[in-house]
């Protein structure tokens, strides 16, 4: 069976008035029905990763280099109907905020009707009654109603289940999901996430769930991809990086939870913010906040240490703690 | 043969019920054409001053033992275009249209036009079915000349239409040799020839004549040149070689208009000493004035244009002579270390104003040099009129000591005696200056009680002669009521006068 | 001249048992316009009936779901917008009779969650800092903002002229604490004010709170969703559901009880950061209820799964739990008269 | 739907209030007296005080402004000093040339500024953008009373293919849709078309390039949509806002085509107004004025419940 | 001399945030386009200014005998008009009273609607219903309706042209400072600010005023072109200016029936019109842009 995912060795940059090196070195493997949540802090190259992966960037100002393979075809090579038929088939994507991603002057019914008849060819009578049917998967309460419903008259919770069935109308292989849940209460949150965790087993795609919120990655995902800095400094599965983070970057996050901090004590929080991307990154971008750099890490990039199989480490540490 | 359309400059259609508005352009256009009165002017010569003649009054005189009492025989067999005839009793009840508030077919918009032109009439009445009787308040020789001014409307057409003259309006019917056939209000009039005329040397040749107004010169002067209409008045000097270079015909003539200077003979003015009315009179170099025209104007020899037959032979020549004004402004105390300022109304705009700014600075340049120096107030037309009645005194006109006004001078009343009566001293009347001379008051009452038609213009001639003599006016030009034709228009005779005959035009 | 010497609070005035702000009842519906004439055809009852108190010196942390009215109650507390009803007595005196609007803003300001809409953004971050100080004719507004801003961690000399667009979020926060402290105030609202930021910077804000709070010994009042920061910074959890209190308690009693149906989901609605034990029901279905006709009686009935006829007929009083005097809790569970069928009883472990 | 058209409804009544006020005192803030233009310019004092009470000018603001609105209900506007006849009668045969004008104005400056608009919009940033913002800032910058006589000279005058004025050979009374009639139409329109073509290409342009730089249009192409579909929703999603840009456009045309109407000598509401005014014609100025004013209004009217009806955001508000 | 008021830097000395207008500044010098138009706009103000010191002729002595001189004439570079004045000297002369009647309406509008607007915007409630009740009523006119028909009623003349075009644009300036206000209003910055005990009036001052006032200021500039317009329109109609005053306008309409006999004389006016009017919309569009901090 092909991989799901193949990324290899992306580079990214945004060209024009600033220059911003947004993915540096990321390579990605994924299999099928693999669902691997993408972890990192704002500006660190989550959602550039997602739409590179779609061909969502605007062409003029990007720059790519490197290799990506979805299901065995090569994304970067698409164009023309055959990026059309991928966009939405293969690999779909659920943005961050429904209220923006949703036209807001045509029904939902129509929006994912839209997409069906596109994908799969079928009347608009039939587009619409697979319309309703996703509806009912995502548990809309009368479906058969919101279905001529416009995103507006919907509560934000309702939008994102939207957004999904709208995303899972042409049964892609992959879903997209960029921080589906960040503007939903914690009680609508636990719902989409067991709402995902459901249709994903369900339909047996892959899905990569982009997200900041350490929790939320242990709620969906088996595997872990940190990034930071438009690189990828640590990977594993989830119970890997909750239980035994290598990473200094990655401890600091889990730290920053506050899941089982003590009252009152004082936070390990990591100092500083994250480095600019305006130029490539030479050295270990984490460095400068790190609690444990030291001379070497400003040598050069980290190196990739792999403690075990499809776990990865960029970091000097982990290397010297391998090696001892 | 042929339709002539013509670019009128009024906004609108004059008022078609009878008594026109529009000034001197309602009277051309839809008064003369639709109308008759009973004495009227003849409009068949180029050459000559028009005088009055027979309209639908065949014979006229004065009763010589009681000299307010006037009796008018009427034309036969006249009909109106309704087909109703046009008896004594029309004459009798298109008076009371204008004089009678009470009567019932009181038209206010009419009156309003007509009532003041006949200040004279006392009572009227039917004598016989051809037969009028007028009774005037005063002796007043120019009766004739008011009544030219009354145009007579079909009774039974208003009757006819529900006595409502906004029916006749849409549907009106005179005696004239026009009769109009539709009409869209601000847009166009059209008029087809009456072929029951009276006069029969009148009936109109054309098959249509078709009245457009365009009060913009500009508009005039494209449509004429994009071939929309056939004929435009007044059209603008600058456009002239333009339309000439293109075949277009300018027709002009001689007109009683003149453009003056009404001076203030209050206490105090300047005005009041006959050396510098003269000396101003001789500073203006108005052939220099005539390339700003385009060439059309006449310039003054005195109030009325030289080809009038009341121009007679003033003393006093007006001319260009710079040294005699200058010699008349040292006699009078003033000199280049002494100049005397003078505050001048003007109006940017006005009817029949020609081009007043560059003319009135014009004058101002001339009068500069004999050490008259102007100031102007400028207003806008309306107002100005307002001043103009409000007269020299009044505090509204802020000292100003001269009104540059233009004038409708075609009959003795209007021509002469209502700017200097002292019995029409504004704002009572139309004398703005406050001017009043017993002489003059006399020659006045020897006009109006002067009732053989030769002796009256001797006796005008002579009131004239004064009025130049006296330098009682600064008298600068004379428009030529200018018109531009296609060369397709023909058998056109411009007469002198404010109304024209078309019943003579064809169109090739 | 050091931050500390500057910090001149109004005295304390009712003395330490007193506490800082006792808020009795507060109501705030905003109306809605509708209909053919633009008439006020339905009101949000965005706050009803609301009441706390917070003592000297500890941090209250409010919780809900959003739309509940923390922000509300926030704003009404500092005077932003007027109350419909309620009193809101600050140490022993009450707004409005002995205590003036002006001098209330003294001593109680506010951070709001978004760190670029609450700074001007035409003003240096330094003019922000020094506004309040001026407005109040305090001393040397400038000295005492600059080393303000030394205080929470930002250079005065790197960023006294920037603007805010040139700062990154953790850092106008940070400009966000210091404007508020400018003012010497008792008692700092806190709204969401950490909610916007990374995990890793909002470690750092965190800690720079507890210090100042230490330091200056301020008391706050804590807004968040996320149960896990507010039970690091709280000392007492007031938990709120459309407009209304549905429980309040110092920290480690809610932990280990949460009296009211409605806390124990929002408490089971945390990931639980366990992979081999995730979460496998959710606890709450559905979207709160449209606050512009809140359900009778108990407002939580149409989601709870407790809910018996009484619930929507009576509304819950707040009571004390059984043996917990500082346990709170507005639920007919727990309220031995109330006519439930479990009346007294709790909800079932 | 209905009840949001109701509400609105309502909301213009006070507005025309305030409208027939204005209105009401144009003629007032005029200095001197309405009348001069009419009486000969010899009239007596006496004839003159006559006159002004035939006019009603005689009494007391209020009880003018009374008489006149209450006239007004029963579509009596007065008579124009100047012609004597009914205002409203003058005024609605003006207006509807008006229309006619401002409409074929707009046939022709609406379908052109979309489309420019939207090839800007869409190709944002590149030649073919600032070409037409470039072209559109020159519609917006052009005098167009002087492009008219501009138009005049080459058109009519030089080259003689088309008429200089007056609505068809035999006036607006006898309108037909034919070539003979319609010629006519064409310099006025052209002229007046150029100011809305700048216009709605550069509003088009503007929201063309706001829309597509919007989530939910990337959202499209990630679900696979075509440039064509995209485009689709853009356009929908442009309408509610063109559309109100288009209707106030069209209220302009109407109400703003005096100097137009004055260089074509079109008989439309904009050269009877410039009539009223060099005639003192108050009433005319009064009535028409009021008249545009109010369909001004009631175009306003017609765009928000249009722009309701195809935006389904606004109605809820 | 007007725009001088209502130019770019003006803005710089009501707040002390030099930082935003000199980026402001910084942003505009580098687009060419708002460059070349503010410096045309820049020497016709200068040299309408600056007019009695330019050696021109008197722009209001005419000449009956050179009247109409073609461009190029020697001693008349532009030609002469129909009274013989010269062309030059008089479209100089004109843009002082074109520029004036043009941009004066705008920048007295742009102070009072600012304030009507911002009041209505910060204060709200009844103030706003009644500011902006009466400013719907106004709205209900087409400008170009309300500008003539004020115009038409009072008469010709500068100073009513002034006031009548002022009216024209208070309402569309009141309402775009009342909508951006009282979006101020919303935002965090002024209810912190409010939290401070600050009076409203020192809330307006130092936190409203600073950010309403450009985009209030970038609308306004673009009402410029169309004022002027509108200015040099009701001139042409002859209820604006009075003659013999030079203005492009006015001039446009004396000059009417000379097109056919100078044509290129005739249209001058109206090419100053036009790349006024022109230079008027493409700088404000630079300063649109410009003030984009968000770019
Ligand atoms: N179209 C673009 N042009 C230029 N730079 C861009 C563009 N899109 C993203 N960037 C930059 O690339 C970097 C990575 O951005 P990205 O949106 O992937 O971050 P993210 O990890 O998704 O953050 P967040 O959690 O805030 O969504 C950022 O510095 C961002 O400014
Ligand atoms: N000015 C206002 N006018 C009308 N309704 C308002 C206003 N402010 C708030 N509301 C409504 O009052 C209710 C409570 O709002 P509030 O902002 O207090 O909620 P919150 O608990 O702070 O929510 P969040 O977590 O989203 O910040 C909401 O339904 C909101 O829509
Ligand atoms: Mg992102
Ligand atoms: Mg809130």
């Amino acid at each position: 069976m092909t991989r799901l995912l193949d990324i290899r060795n992306l580079t990214l940059r945004f060209t024009g008035k600033r220059t911003v090196h947004a993915l540096n070195n990321v390579s990605l493997a994924m299999e099928q029905g693999e669902t691997l949540a993408l972890l990192g802090e704002s500006g660190s190259g989550k959602s550039v990763t997602l739409k590179a992966l779609l061909g969502l960037l605007p062409p003029k100002r990007t720059q790519i280099e490197g290799q990506m393979t979805v299901n065995g075809i090569d994304v970067l090579s698409l164009s023309g109907r055959a990026l059309q038929k991928y966009r939405g088939g293969e690999v779909s994507m659920v943005f961050q905020e429904p209220a923006l991603a949703l036209d807001p002057v045509y029904t939902i019914g129509h929006q994912i009707a839209e997409s069906v008849m596109r994908h799969k060819g079928v009347s608009r009578a039939e587009a619409m009654s697979t319309a309703l049917d996703m509806l009912d998967r995502v548990r809309i309460p009368s479906a058969n109603r919101r279905l001529h419903n416009y995103p507006h008259e919907l509560s934000g919770g309702m939008r994102q289940r939207v957004m999904i069935a709208l995303a899972l109308a042409c049964r892609p292989r992959l879903l997209l999901a960029d921080e589906p849940t960040t503007a939903l209460d914690a009680t609508v949150q636990i719902q989409i996430l067991l709402l995902l965790r459901e249709l994903q087993k369900e339909f047996g795609m892959g899905v990569i769930f982009v997200t900041h919120d350490i929790g939320v990655a242990v709620e969906i995902s088996e595997r872990v991809a940190v990034m930071y800095a438009g690189q990828i400094v640590e990977e594993g599965t989830t119970r890997e990086i909750i239980k035994e983070a290598r990473h200094p970057y990655t401890q600091g996050l889990l730290a920053a939870n506050l899941h089982d901090v003590a009252r009152g004590a004082r936070l390990n929080a990591i100092p500083g913010a994250p480095p600019s991307l305006e130029v490539k990154p030479d050295a270990c971008s984490f460095a400068p906040r790190c609690p444990l750099a030291h001379a070497d890490c400003l040598k050069g990039l980290p190196p990739m240490v792999h403690p075990a199989p499809r776990r990865r480490v960029a970091c000097v540490c982990a290397e010297r703690m391998a090696a001892e | 043969e042929g339709t002539l359309r013509i670019g009128m400059t009024a906004a609108d259609i004059p008022l078609t019920t009878g008594q026109t508005d529009q000034g001197g352009e309602g009277m051309r256009f839809m008064g003369y054409t639709v109308y008759d009165s009973l004495i009227e002017w003849d409009l068949t010569s180029a050459d000559k001053p028009s005088m009055l003649i027979p309209g639908l009054a065949t014979d006229w005189s004065v009763d010589p033992e009681d000299q307010t009492k006037w009796t008018f025989t009427l034309r036969e067999g006249v009909t109106f275009h309704d087909g109703s005839p046009f008896n004594a009793e029309n004459v009798v009840w298109n008076l009371d249209k204008l004089l009678v508030e009470g009567s019932e077919q009181y038209d206010p918009r009419q009156a309003a036009q007509g009532k003041s032109r006949i200040p004279a009439i006392a009572s009227y009445s039917v004598v016989d079915d051809l037969t009028v009787e007028i009774v005037t308040k005063e002796p007043d020789a120019t009766l004739p000349y008011q009544l030219a001014w009354i145009l007579m409307s079909s009774k039974a057409n208003w009757e006819a239409l529900g006595k409502d003259w906004e029916q006749v309006a849409m549907a009106p019917s005179g005696t004239g040799p026009w009769k109009l056939e539709t009409f869209v209000p601000r847009e166009r009039a059209e008029m087809v020839p009456f072929a029951d005329y009276w006069d029969e040397s009148r009936i109109p040749q054309l098959d249509k004549l078709v009245l457009i107004p365009l009060p913009e010169p500009n508009a005039r002067a494209a449509a004429l040149m994009s071939g929309q209409v056939d004929w435009i008045e007044a059209p603008a000097p600058d456009t002239i070689p333009a339309m000439e270079g293109n075949g277009f015909v300018i027709s002009s003539n001689a007109y009683p208009h003149n453009w003056t200077w009404h001076l203030s003979r209050v206490e105090g003015s300047p005005w009041n000493d006959i050396r510098v009315r003269k000396a101003a009179n001789l500073a203006i170099d108005r052939e220099g004035m005539a390339p700003l025209l385009g060439g059309l104007m006449v310039p003054a020899k005195g109030f009325l244009p030289p080809s009038s037959q009341w121009f007679g032979e003033p003393e006093f020549d007006i001319s260009y002579d710079l040294e005699t004004a200058k010699a008349l402004m040292t006699e009078a105390g003033f000199g280049p270390e002494n100049h005397l300022q003078v505050k001048a109304l003007i109006s940017p705009s006005g009817s029949g104003q020609m081009l007043p700014l560059p003319m009135n600075e014009f004058l101002q340049q001339s009068l500069a040099e004999i050490w008259i120096d102007v100031e102007f107030m400028v207003v806008e037309w309306n107002q100005m009129i307002n001043l103009w009645r409000a007269g020299a005194a009044d505090p509204s006109v802020e000292g100003a000591m001269s009104i540059n006004f233009t004038y409708f001078i075609q009959d003795p009343f209007t021509g002469l005696i209502r700017h200097l009566d002292c019995n029409l001293i504004a704002p009572n009347g139309t004398n703005w200056g406050h001017y009043c001379d017993p002489e003059m008051q006399d020659l006045f009452a020897r006009i109006k009680t002067t009732f053989d038609p030769a002796e009256q213009d001797a006796v005008m001639r002579e009131t004239h002669e004064k009025y130049v003599d006296d330098a009682l006016f600064l008298m600068v030009t004379h428009d030529v009521a200018p018109r531009a034709l296609s060369p397709k228009v023909k058998g056109f005779v411009q007469a002198q006068n404010w109304y024209q005959n078309f019943s003579s035009i064809t169109m090739e | 001249m050091s931050v500390t010497e500057s910090f001149a609070q109004t005295p304390d005035k009712g003395g330490p048992a007193q506490p800082l702000v006792i808020v009795r009842d507060l109501q705030k519906h905003f109306p809605i316009r509708g209909g053919i004439l633009g008439r006020t055809t339905a009101h949000v009852q965005a706050v009803d009936g609301v009441s706390f108190s917070v003592r000297k010196g500890e941090t209250l942390g409010i919780v809900g779901e959003s739309g509940c009215g923390k922000s509300t109650t926030a704003r009404l507390l500092i005077g932003l917008i007027e109350k419909d009803k309620g009193e809101i007595i600050f140490d022993g005196q009450a707004l409005g009779e002995s205590l003036s609007l002006r001098d209330l803003r003294r001593d109680v300001q506010m951070v709001f969650q978004d760190s670029y809409a609450s700074l001007n953004p035409r003003l240096t971050i330094l003019d922000s800092v020094a506004f309040g100080a001026r407005v109040q004719g305090l001393d040397e507004p400038e000295d005492r903002a600059r080393s303000l801003m030394a205080r929470v961690g930002l250079d005065p000399d790197r960023f006294a002229h920037r603007y805010p667009h040139e700062l990154s979020g953790g850092q106008r926060q940070r400009v966000n604490i210091a404007r508020a402290l400018a003012m010497s105030p008792r008692l700092v609202v806190l709204d969401e004010a950490v909610s916007a930021l990374d995990k890793s910077v909002e470690a750092q804000v965190l800690n720079l709170l507890t210090d100042l709070r230490r330091e200056y010994g301020l008391t706050y009042i804590f807004i968040s969703h996320d149960l896990n920061v507010v039970r690091y910074i709280s000392d007492r959890i007031l938990v709120m559901y459309l407009g209304e209190v549905v429980e309040v308690a110092p920290v480690d009693s809610i932990w280990q009880q949460q009296a009211h149906p409605y806390t124990r989901s929002l408490f089971s609605a945390m990931p639980s950061m366990d992979p081999d034990n995730r979460t496998k029901v959710p606890p709450l279905a559905g979207d709160p209820p449209n606050p512009i006709n809140p359900p009778s009686g108990c407002r939580f009935h149409t989601r709870c799964r407790y809910a018996e006829a009484v619930c929507k007929s009576a509304a819950p009083r707040l009571g004390a739990l059984p043996g917990a005097p500082d346990h709170l809790t507005a639920c007919h569970l727990h309220d031995a008269a109330s006519g439930h069928s479990r009346a007294g009883m709790g909800i079932p472990a | 739907m209905l009840s949001y058209f109701l509400r609105r409804l309502i909301l213009v009544l006070p507005v025309a209030f305030g409208v027939s006020v204005i209105c009401f005192l144009l003629v007032q803030i005029a200095p001197g007296d309405p009348l001069t233009a009419i009486m000969p310019v010899d009239a007596t004092a006496e004839e003159q005080a006559a006159m002004r009470a035939a006019y009603g000018l005689d009494k007391p603001l209020p009880v003018q402004y009374a008489i006149w609105i209450g006239n007004l209900a029963q579509g009596d506007m007065g008579r124009s000093i100047a012609t004597g006849r009914p205002v409203a009668q003058e005024v609605f045969g003006a207006v509807q040339n008006s229309l006619l004008l401002a409409v074929s104005a707009a046939v022709i400056a609406f379908p052109l500024g979309i489309f420019l608009g939207f090839l800007a919009g869409y190709f944002r940033d590149t030649t073919l953008d600032k070409v037409v913002t470039a072209l559109s800032i020159t519609g917006v910058s052009v005098p167009n009373y002087w492009l008219g006589i501009v138009l005049v000279i080459i058109f009519s005058v030089n080259l003689g293919w088309l008429p200089s004025m007056g609505a068809g050979p035999g006036g607006s009374q006898d309108w037909a849709w034919d070539w003979l009639h319609m010629r006519h139409l064409v310099l006025p329109a052209v002229t007046l078309a150029v100011v809305p073509i700048g216009i709605v290409a550069r509003t088009v342009r503007a929201l063309a390039g706001d829309i597509l730089t919007m989530d939910f249009v990337t959202a499209l192409y990630a679900k696979g949509m075509s440039r064509a579909d995209v485009l689709r929703h853009v356009a929908r999603n442009a309408a509610a806002t063109a559309l109100s840009v288009m209707g106030l456009q069209l209220g302009y045309l109407l109400g703003g085509s005096i100097l137009i109407e004055t260089v074509f000598n079109w008989p439309g509401s904009g050269f009877l107004l410039s009539n009223a005014i060099f005639q003192r014609d108050l009433p005319l100025l009064q009535g028409t004025i009021l008249v545009l004013a109010l369909f001004f209004v009631a175009m306003n009217l017609i765009v928000d419940v249009a722009q309701a009806a195809i935006d389904p955001r606004i109605k809820r508000s | 001399m007007a725009l001088a008021e209502s130019g770019p830097l003006a803005g710089a000395g009501a707040q002390k945030p030099q930082g935003y207008w000199a980026g402001v500044g910084a942003r505009l010098l580098r687009d060419p386009v708002a460059m070349i138009c503010a410096a045309v706009l820049l020497a016709l103000i200068l040299s309408a200014v600056f007019a009695p010191w330019l050696g021109l002729a008197d722009p209001y002595k005419g000449s009956m005998i050179a009247r109409l001189k073609p461009l190029g004439t020697d001693g008349y570079p532009l030609g002469t008009d129909e009274q013989g004045r010269d062309m030059l000297a008089r479209l100089i002369y004109g843009g002082r009273l074109t520029l004036f009647i043009g941009l004066m309406p705008v920048v007295l509008a742009f102070f009072i609607g600012s304030a009507l607007g911002i009041v209505a915007g910060y204060v709200g409630g009844m103030v706003n219903t009644v500011i902006m009740r009466v400013v719907d009523v106004f709205f209900a006119f087409p400008s170009v309706l309300l500008a003539i028909a004020i115009s038409g009623a009072l008469g010709a003349g500068i100073v009513n042209s002034l006031v009548s075009l002022t009216i024209v644009f208070i309402p569309p300036i009141t309402r775009v400072a009342e909508a951006v206000t009282s979006g101020v209003r919303g935002l965090d910055y002024i209810d912190a600010a409010r939290a401070t005990g600050a009076s409203a009036w020192t809330v307006i001052r130092v936190h409203v005023i600073g950010n309403v006032l450009s985009p209030i200021f970038v609308y306004a500039t673009s009402l410029t072109s169309v004022c002027m317009i509108l200015a040099a329109g009701l001139s042409f109609l002859g209820i604006g200016v009075r003659p013999p005053e030079p203005e492009w306008g006015l001039m446009l309409n004396t000059l009417r029936s000379a097109i056919y006999v100078n044509p290129w004389l005739a249209a001058l006016p109206g090419v100053m019109i036009f790349l006024t009017s022109l230079c008027l919309n493409l700088l404000s569009d630079g300063l649109r842009s410009a003030m984009n901090v968000r770019d």
